[in-house]
C-alpha cells in the first residue's frame, strides 16, 4: 500500500502522526463493496488507496460461454442500478457486427425504457447521496425515502412491462422481448408527470440550502483535463465543462427524433454534478413523453421469437458499441467468430473509470468530503468489478 | 506512486474558495430553511405508502415473473413436459436438469430438477419451451429454513403449478409477441426442437 | 479533424502501421508493432488531440499470442481511434501508457490481472480485481473453464 | 421523618417519570419522523407500536454486553454512567408546577447549565476508552462542538433571566404569567431561535450530528458499546434533549401559564415541552449535516456574537423598562 511521497505533500500540521483508516468494504457509505484505505492527518485525507474486486464475477469470461440469446439477461447484472442500459450496450454491439436492423417500434421502446431507467437510477443516486450527506437519522433519510417512493413508481412500470423489478433481460439481439401491455402508456404518462412535480419538491428542499451548499459547493473539483485523461464520462464529464453526450454525439436507436437539452456545468465540483443530474431528470422525462407520443405500430423484433439457445448466430467481425448510461459511456467491445457465442467481450463500465478518478481528487479534503465526493461520483460496484 | 503528484490542502482550499458562493446573505438562508421545513411539514399530511405485507399483499401485474412451475396438459390431463431439454440448454446459470423418458406416442420427463436458489427468473426457459410446460407463477414466497428444500423436483414443481395463480407468459404467447407478425407460421415444434437441440448440446458444456 | 485526415496523419507518421479501410460506424483502427505503442499513444494525445481515454484491454488469439487494444476519442470532433498492437506468440510484455493517460493506470492493472501482460513503466503493477494470491490469469483461453479450480475459498 | 422521606421520595418519582417520558418520547419522535417521510413508523409491537419503547428497553437489557479486549476497561465501563448522571441531574431544578419540583434552587439556571456541560466528559471517556479509530475521531469532534455551542446556549438562556430578573426557574416562570418571553417584540423571538439552534447543536442532533455521523464514523463514540451500556448512553442523550426542551418551554413559553384551572399547569408545561421537542425533531429531519469545521465556524463567527449583542439589547430593554417605569 504505497502513499504519496511525503516530501511532496505540504499539510497544515507540521508532520503530525498519520492515522491509516479503513473506509472498509462494509462501510455504510461505500455504495457497495469498496475499500478505501485513507491516510489521515487529523481530519484531512493525505492519501487514498482504493481496493476493488469484491464483486468480481468475471463477466467477460462468462460471456465467452453464454450465447447471444442468453447473455443479455446476465449483462443487466453489471450495472444493476441501471440494468436496461447495460443490456443495451451488449445487444447494440452484436447488432452492429451482424448488421441486424432493429424495427422502429423496438427502437422507441428501447429509448423509453433506458430513459425511465436513467430517471430511476438518478433517483437512487440522489437518495443515497443525501443519505451519505445527511445521515440515516437526519434530513438525508427524508430525501432518501422520498426518492425511493418515486423510484417504486418506475419499478412498478417496469414490473407490468417485463415482470421483473430490477434485472430485466428486456433487450434481445434484433429488438426487445416484450411489447407494451394495454394501458401501460397511460400509467406511464401519469407517473412521469407525478415525478416531474416531485423533483421540484426535492429542489426546493436542497437548492441553495445553506447546509447543503456548504457540504457540496467547491468540494471534489475535477478539472476538464483530468476528466478526459482518466476517461470519466457522463454527468461527471458534463459537470467539468465537456459538452459530450452519446445520445447527441452519435445518435443511436433514433435518439435524433427527440428534442432534449444536454446540461453542461463548468464548475467541476460536486454541486455542478448535482445540477447536471437534476436537469437530466427533466430531459429524460421529456424524452419519454415524446417517445410515447410518437410510438409507431409494428413488430418489436426483426428476428423470429427465441426458440432455442443457439438461434442467433453473428458472422465474424468486431465492433465497439457505446450507450449513454446513467453513469456515463457504457461500452461493449465484441469480437464475434461466426458461432453462437462471442470470441471475446470487453465491458467498458462507466463506473470503473469514474472511480479511477477518486485517488486523484480526494487527497486534501476532510473525511466528511470523501463521503460527499464518493456520492457525487455515484459508482455501482457491479460495473466496477464486473 | 512517486511519479504521481498529489492534490494538497492548499489546492483544495483554492478550488473551494473560488466556487463557494452565498452562505452569508441572511434572507436567502431564512427563505431556504423555511422552504425545506415546509416540505417536510407538508409531507406530514400525505398518506404513508407502506404496505402491511403479511396481512395485505400487493396485487401483482399479470406478467409477474415469480416461482417456476410445471403444468398439466389442458385436455388430456397429462404432464405437459416432453423432456426435450431445451430449457436446460438455454438456462444461463444452468440450474435445470432434465432426463427424457422415451415412449411410443410422445416423450415424458423422467426427472426434472430445478435449483431455485440459483435461478435468476429471466424467463428464458418459459420462452423456449415448445409445449408451454414450464411457466412462472404470480408469487415469490419461497422462504425455507434449509437450502436443500429449494432443489425442486418434478412433483414439487407440479404442486407449485397448482397452488398459485399462473402469470400471463407462456412459450407460445411470448414467441408470437416477439416474432414478426407473419401468417400462421408452420408450427412444427417437434422437429425444430430436436434439430435445434442437437447443435446446442455440444455448445454449452458448462460445468 | 475528420477520420480521413486522422488516417492520413497516422500513415505519414507511422509508415509501419496497418490502418484498416474506413468502414461505416467503425473508428479509425491502427495496428502498430509493440515498440511504437508508446509513440502512437503520445502522437494520438498531442497531435491528433484524441484526449479522451476510453478503455484499454487485451485479446488472447490463442496461438497468435496476445493483442493489446486501446480506444481513444476526440470528444469535440467525434473521432474515435482504436489502437492495437500484437505482442506476438509467447510474449506477455508491453510498454505502459500510464505516463501519458492516467486512466490507463487501473486498466493496465486489470489487463495484467486478467491476461498476465507485464506493462513496463507502470508505477504500481499489481492485481486489481482478484486477490493477490490468485494463481493464473482467468481470461486467457488456456485458463479453461472446466479445470477444477476451487474459486470459492 | 416525613421531611427526609419526602427528600428521597420526590427525586425518585421525578427520575422515574423522566425515564418514562424519555422512553415514550423516542416513540413519539419515530412516529413523527416516519409520518414526515411518508411511512408509518413502529407498528408491529403492541397496538400501533405503543409497546415499542418497552420492547427496545428489554431487548437492550438482554443483549450481550461485548467489551473489546483492547479497550481501556475502567474508562470504558465508567463512561456511560458519567454520561448519564449529569443528564439526570438537570431535571432537579426544573419546577413542574409552582411548588412541585425536586429543588427549586435560587441559582436554578446556573445549576442546569453547569451540570449539562458535564456530560461531555462522559462522552470523551466513551470515545477514548473504546480504543477504536472511529470513536476517537468522533470524540475529538464532540469535544470541539459541545464546548463551542455551550456558550451561545448559555447566553441565549440568560436573556429570559435578565427579563425576569432572577436565576430561579420558578421566578422566571412566574414572571411570564402576563407576557411570555417569546412574545417580546424582537429579542424574544431572536433569543428563542438562538436557543433552539444551540440546543440542536449542543446535543449533537442533526444537522449538527457529526458526532455519530453514520456515513463517516459509523456510530461515533457509541460504536463499541452494546447491550445495557448502549441503552444508558441512548437514555442520557434523549434525557438531555428532553431537559433542554423543558427548559426552553419554561424560559420562553411560560411554563405553566395557560387557560383553564390552576391544576392544569403541569399539563400545559408538558405540552409546551413536547412542542419544543417536536420543533427540534422537525429541524432534525429536514436538513443535511454540515462539516465539523463549518459547525465550529458557525458557532464562533455567527451564533456567539449574535447572542452577545442580544444580551446587550436585553440589558438596554431592562434598563429602559425599569427607569421608564413601564
Amino acid at each position: 500500500m504505497s502513499i504519496a511521497a511525503p516530501g511532496r505533500v505540504e499539510v497544515d500540521y507540521a508532520g503530525s502522526e498519520r492515522l491509516t483508516m479503513n473506509m472498509g468494504p462494509q462501510h455504510p457509505s461505500a455504495h457497495g463493496v469498496f475499500r478505501a484505505i485513507l491516510t489521515l492527518e487529523g481530519e484531512t485525507v493525505v492519501g487514498v488507496d482504493a481496493v476493488i474486486g469484491y464483486l468480481h464475477r468475471c463477466h467477460e469470461k462468462l460471456s465467452e460461454t453464454l450465447t447471444y440469446a442468453q447473455y443479455p439477461s446476465i449483462a443487466s447484472k453489471t450495472d444493476y442500478v441501471a440494468a436496461m442500459t447495460s443490456e443495451f450496450a451488449y445487444v447494440r454491439a452484436a447488432e452492429q457486427i451482424g448488421k441486424i436492423e432493429v424495427p422502429k417500434r423496438a427502437q422507441y421502446l428501447r429509448v423509453i425504457t433506458s430513459e425511465l431507467q436513467r430517471v430511476a437510477s438518478h433517483l437512487l443516486w440522489l437518495g443515497t447521496w443525501c443519505l451519505d450527506l445527511g445521515g440515516a437519522l437526519g434530513g438525508g433519510a427524508t430525501i432518501f425515502l422520498y426518492c425511493i417512493r418515486e423510484r417504486e413508481l418506475i419499478l412498478d412500470l417496469f414490473e407490468s412491462l417485463v415482470g421483473a423489478r430490477l434485472l430485466y433481460g428486456f433487450y434481445q439481439v434484433g429488438g426487445v422481448r416484450y411489447d407494451l401491455p394495454p394501458g401501460w402508456a397511460k400509467t406511464c404518462r401519469e407517473t412521469v408527470d407525478l415525478i416531474d412535480s416531485r423533483i421540484t419538491e426535492y429542489e426546493r428542499m436542497l437548492e441553495d440550502n445553506p447546509f447543503f451548499m456548504a457540504r457540496v459547493q467547491g468540494v471534489g473539483y475535477i478539472s476538464r483535463e483530468l476528466a478526459e485523461d482518466v476517461g470519466i464520462a457522463g454527468p461527471l464529464l458534463r459537470g467539468s465543462g465537456v459538452n459530450f453526450d452519446l445520445r447527441r454525439a452519435d445518435p443511436y436507436s433514433s435518439y435524433d427524433d427527440f428534442q432534449f437539452a444536454v446540461p453542461v456545468e463548468t464548475a467541476g465540483d460536486c454541486f455542478a454534478r448535482y445540477r447536471v443530474r437534476m436537469v437530466e431528470f427533466r430531459e429524460s422525462l421529456k424524452i419519454v413523453r415524446q417517445a410515447l407520443d410518437g410510438l409507431p405500430e409494428g413488430p418489436i423484433s426483426s428476428r423470429p421469437g427465441l426458440k432455442s439457445v443457439a438461434q442467433t448466430r453473428i458472422p465474424k467481425g468486431e465492433a465497439y458499441a457505446r450507450v449513454e448510461g446513467a453513469r456515463g459511456e457504457v461500452g461493449c467491445y465484441l469480437i464475434a467468430d461466426g458461432s453462437a457465442k462471442p470470441y471475446r467481450m470487453k465491458w467498458r463500465g462507466a463506473s470503473f473509470s469514474n472511480l479511477a478518478v477518486l485517488p486523484h481528487i480526494i487527497p486534501g479534503h476532510k473525511v466528511a468530503d470523501v463521503v460527499a465526493i464518493m456520492g457525487s461520483v455515484d459508482p455501482v460496484f457491479g460495473e466496477v468489478d464486473r | 506512486m512517486a511519479g504521481r503528484e498529489v492534490q494538497t490542502v492548499q489546492d483544495v482550499r483554492r478550488h473551494r474558495d473560488a466556487r463557494r458562493t452565498g452562505g452569508t446573505d441572511i434572507p436567502v438562508i431564512v427563505r431556504t430553511i423555511l422552504s425545506a421545513m415546509r416540505m417536510t411539514f407538508m409531507n406530514l399530511f400525505r398518506k404513508p405508502v407502506t404496505v402491511h405485507y403479511p396481512d395485505k399483499t400487493r396485487n401483482y401485474p399479470d406478467r409477474y415473473r415469480g416461482l417456476l412451475a410445471l403444468v398439466y396438459e389442458k385436455d388430456t390431463g397429462e404432464e405437459a413436459c416432453i423432456g426435450c431439454r431445451l430449457c436446460e440448454y438455454v438456462c444461463p446459470p444452468a440450474v435445470i436438469k432434465v432426463e427424457m423418458l422415451k415412449s411410443e406416442k410422445r416423450n415424458y420427463a423422467k426427472s426434472f430438477t430445478l435449483e431455485l436458489y440459483a435461478c435468476e427468473f429471466c424467463e428464458l426457459c418459459v420462452q423456449v419451451c415448445p409445449t408451454d410446460a414450464i411457466v412462472m407463477m404470480k408469487s415469490f414466497d419461497m422462504p425455507t429454513t434449509d437450502r436443500r428444500e429449494l432443489l425442486l423436483d418434478k412433483d414439487r414443481l407440479h404442486t407449485i403449478g397448482l397452488s398459485f395463480e399462473q402469470s400471463w407468459a407462456t412459450g407460445n404467447k411470448l414467441r408470437d409477441m416477439q416474432g414478426p407478425p407473419k401468417a400462421a407460421r408452420p408450427v412444427a415444434h417437434a422437429p425444430a426442437a430436436a434439430e435445434a437441440g442437437k447443435p446446442a448440446a455440444e455448445g454449452t458444456t458448462v460445468s | 479533424m475528420t477520420p480521413a485526415q486522422a488516417r492520413t496523419l497516422v500513415s505519414e507518421r507511422f509508415p509501419a502501421a496497418q490502418i484498416e479501410p474506413p468502414a461505416e460506424g467503425a473508428p479509425v483502427t491502427v495496428t502498430v508493432p509493440p515498440d511504437q505503442w508508446f509513440a502512437l499513444a503520445r502522437f494520438a494525445k498531442d497531435d491528433l488531440r484524441c484526449r479522451f481515454f476510453s478503455f484499454l484491454s487485451a485479446v488472447d488469439w490463442k496461438d497468435q499470442g496476445l493483442e493489446v487494444v486501446a480506444r481513444l476519442d476526440h470528444l469535440d470532433d467525434r473521432v474515435g481511434l482504436m489502437m492495437k498492437t500484437k505482442l506476438g506468440p509467447g510474449v506477455s510484455a508491453c510498454p505502459s501508457i500510464t505516463p501519458i493517460f492516467r486512466g490507463a493506470d487501473w486498466m493496465e492493472r486489470e489487463a495484467y490481472d486478467m491476461f498476465g501482460i507485464r506493462f513496463e513503466g507502470h508505477p504500481d503493477l499489481r492485481r486489481i480485481l482478484l486477490t493477490d494470491d490468485w494463481e493464473g490469469h482467468p481470461l486467457l483461453k488456456s485458463y479453461a473453464v472446466d479445470t477444477p479450480h476451487p474459486p470459492y475459498r | 421523618m416525613s421531611e427526609s422521606v419526602m427528600l428521597v421520595l420526590v427525586p425518585f418519582i421525578v427520575m422515574n417519570a423522566v425515564i418514562g417520558i424519555v422512553t415514550y418520547v423516542t416513540l413519539l419522535e419515530r412516529k413523527f419522523a416516519a409520518r414526515m417521510q411518508s411511512r408509518i413508523g413502529p407498528y408491529r409491537v403492541g397496538p400501533h407500536g405503543l409497546l415499542q419503547p418497552i420492547a427496545d428497553a428489554i431487548k437492550l437489557m438482554m443483549k450481550e454486553d461485548v467489551v473489546p479486549t483492547a479497550a481501556d476497561k475502567p474508562v470504558y465501563n465508567l463512561a456511560p454512567i458519567v454520561f448519564l448522571v449529569p443528564c439526570m441531574f438537570i431535571f432537579a431544578t426544573i419546577p413542574f408546577a409552582p411548588g412541585l419540583g425536586v429543588a427549586d434552587l435560587n441559582i436554578g439556571i446556573l445549576f442546569f447549565l453547569a451540570i449539562s456541560s458535564m456530560e461531555i466528559v462522559g462522552l470523551f471517556m466513551a470515545g477514548w476508552g473504546s480504543n477504536n479509530k472511529y470513536a476517537l475521531l468522533s470524540a475529538m469532534r464532540a469535544v470541539n462542538q459541545v464546548i463551542s455551542y455551550d456558550l451561545p446556549f448559555i447566553f441565549a438562556s440568560l436573556v429570559p433571566v435578565l427579563l425576569a430578573g432572577s436565576l430561579q426557574l420558578g421566578d422566571i416562570a412566574a414572571a411570564q404569567s402576563g407576557l411570555w418571553f417569546v412574545f417580546y417584540p424582537v429579542i424574544g423571538q431572536l433569543a428563542f431561535i438562538a436557543f433552539i439552534a444551540s440546543t440542536v447543536a449542543a446535543e449533537n442532533r442533526a444537522p449538527f450530528d457529526i458526532l455519530e455521523a453514520e456515513s463517516e464514523l459509523v456510530a461515533g463514540f457509541r460504536v463499541e458499546y452494546s447491550g445495557m451500556k448502549f441503552a444508558l448512553i441512548q437514555l442520557g442523550e434523549y434525557t438531555h434533549v428532553l431537559g433542554s426542551s423543558f427548559l426552553g418551554a419554561l424560559l420562553f413559553l411560560g411554563a405553566w401559564s395557560g387557560p383553564g384551572p390552576e391544576w392544569l399547569g403541569p399539563v400545559w408545561f408538558l405540552i409546551k415541552a413536547m412542542f419544543v421537542f417536536l420543533l427540534v425533531t422537525w429541524v432534525r429531519w429536514s436538513f443535511v449535516r454540515i462539516r465539523v469545521d463549518q459547525i465550529l465556524a458557525l458557532s464562533w463567527k455567527a451564533l456567539l456574537p449574535m447572542t452577545l449583542l442580544l444580551l446587550l439589547a436585553t440589558a438596554f430593554v431592562v434598563v429602559w423598562r425599569t427607569s421608564g417605569g413601564a
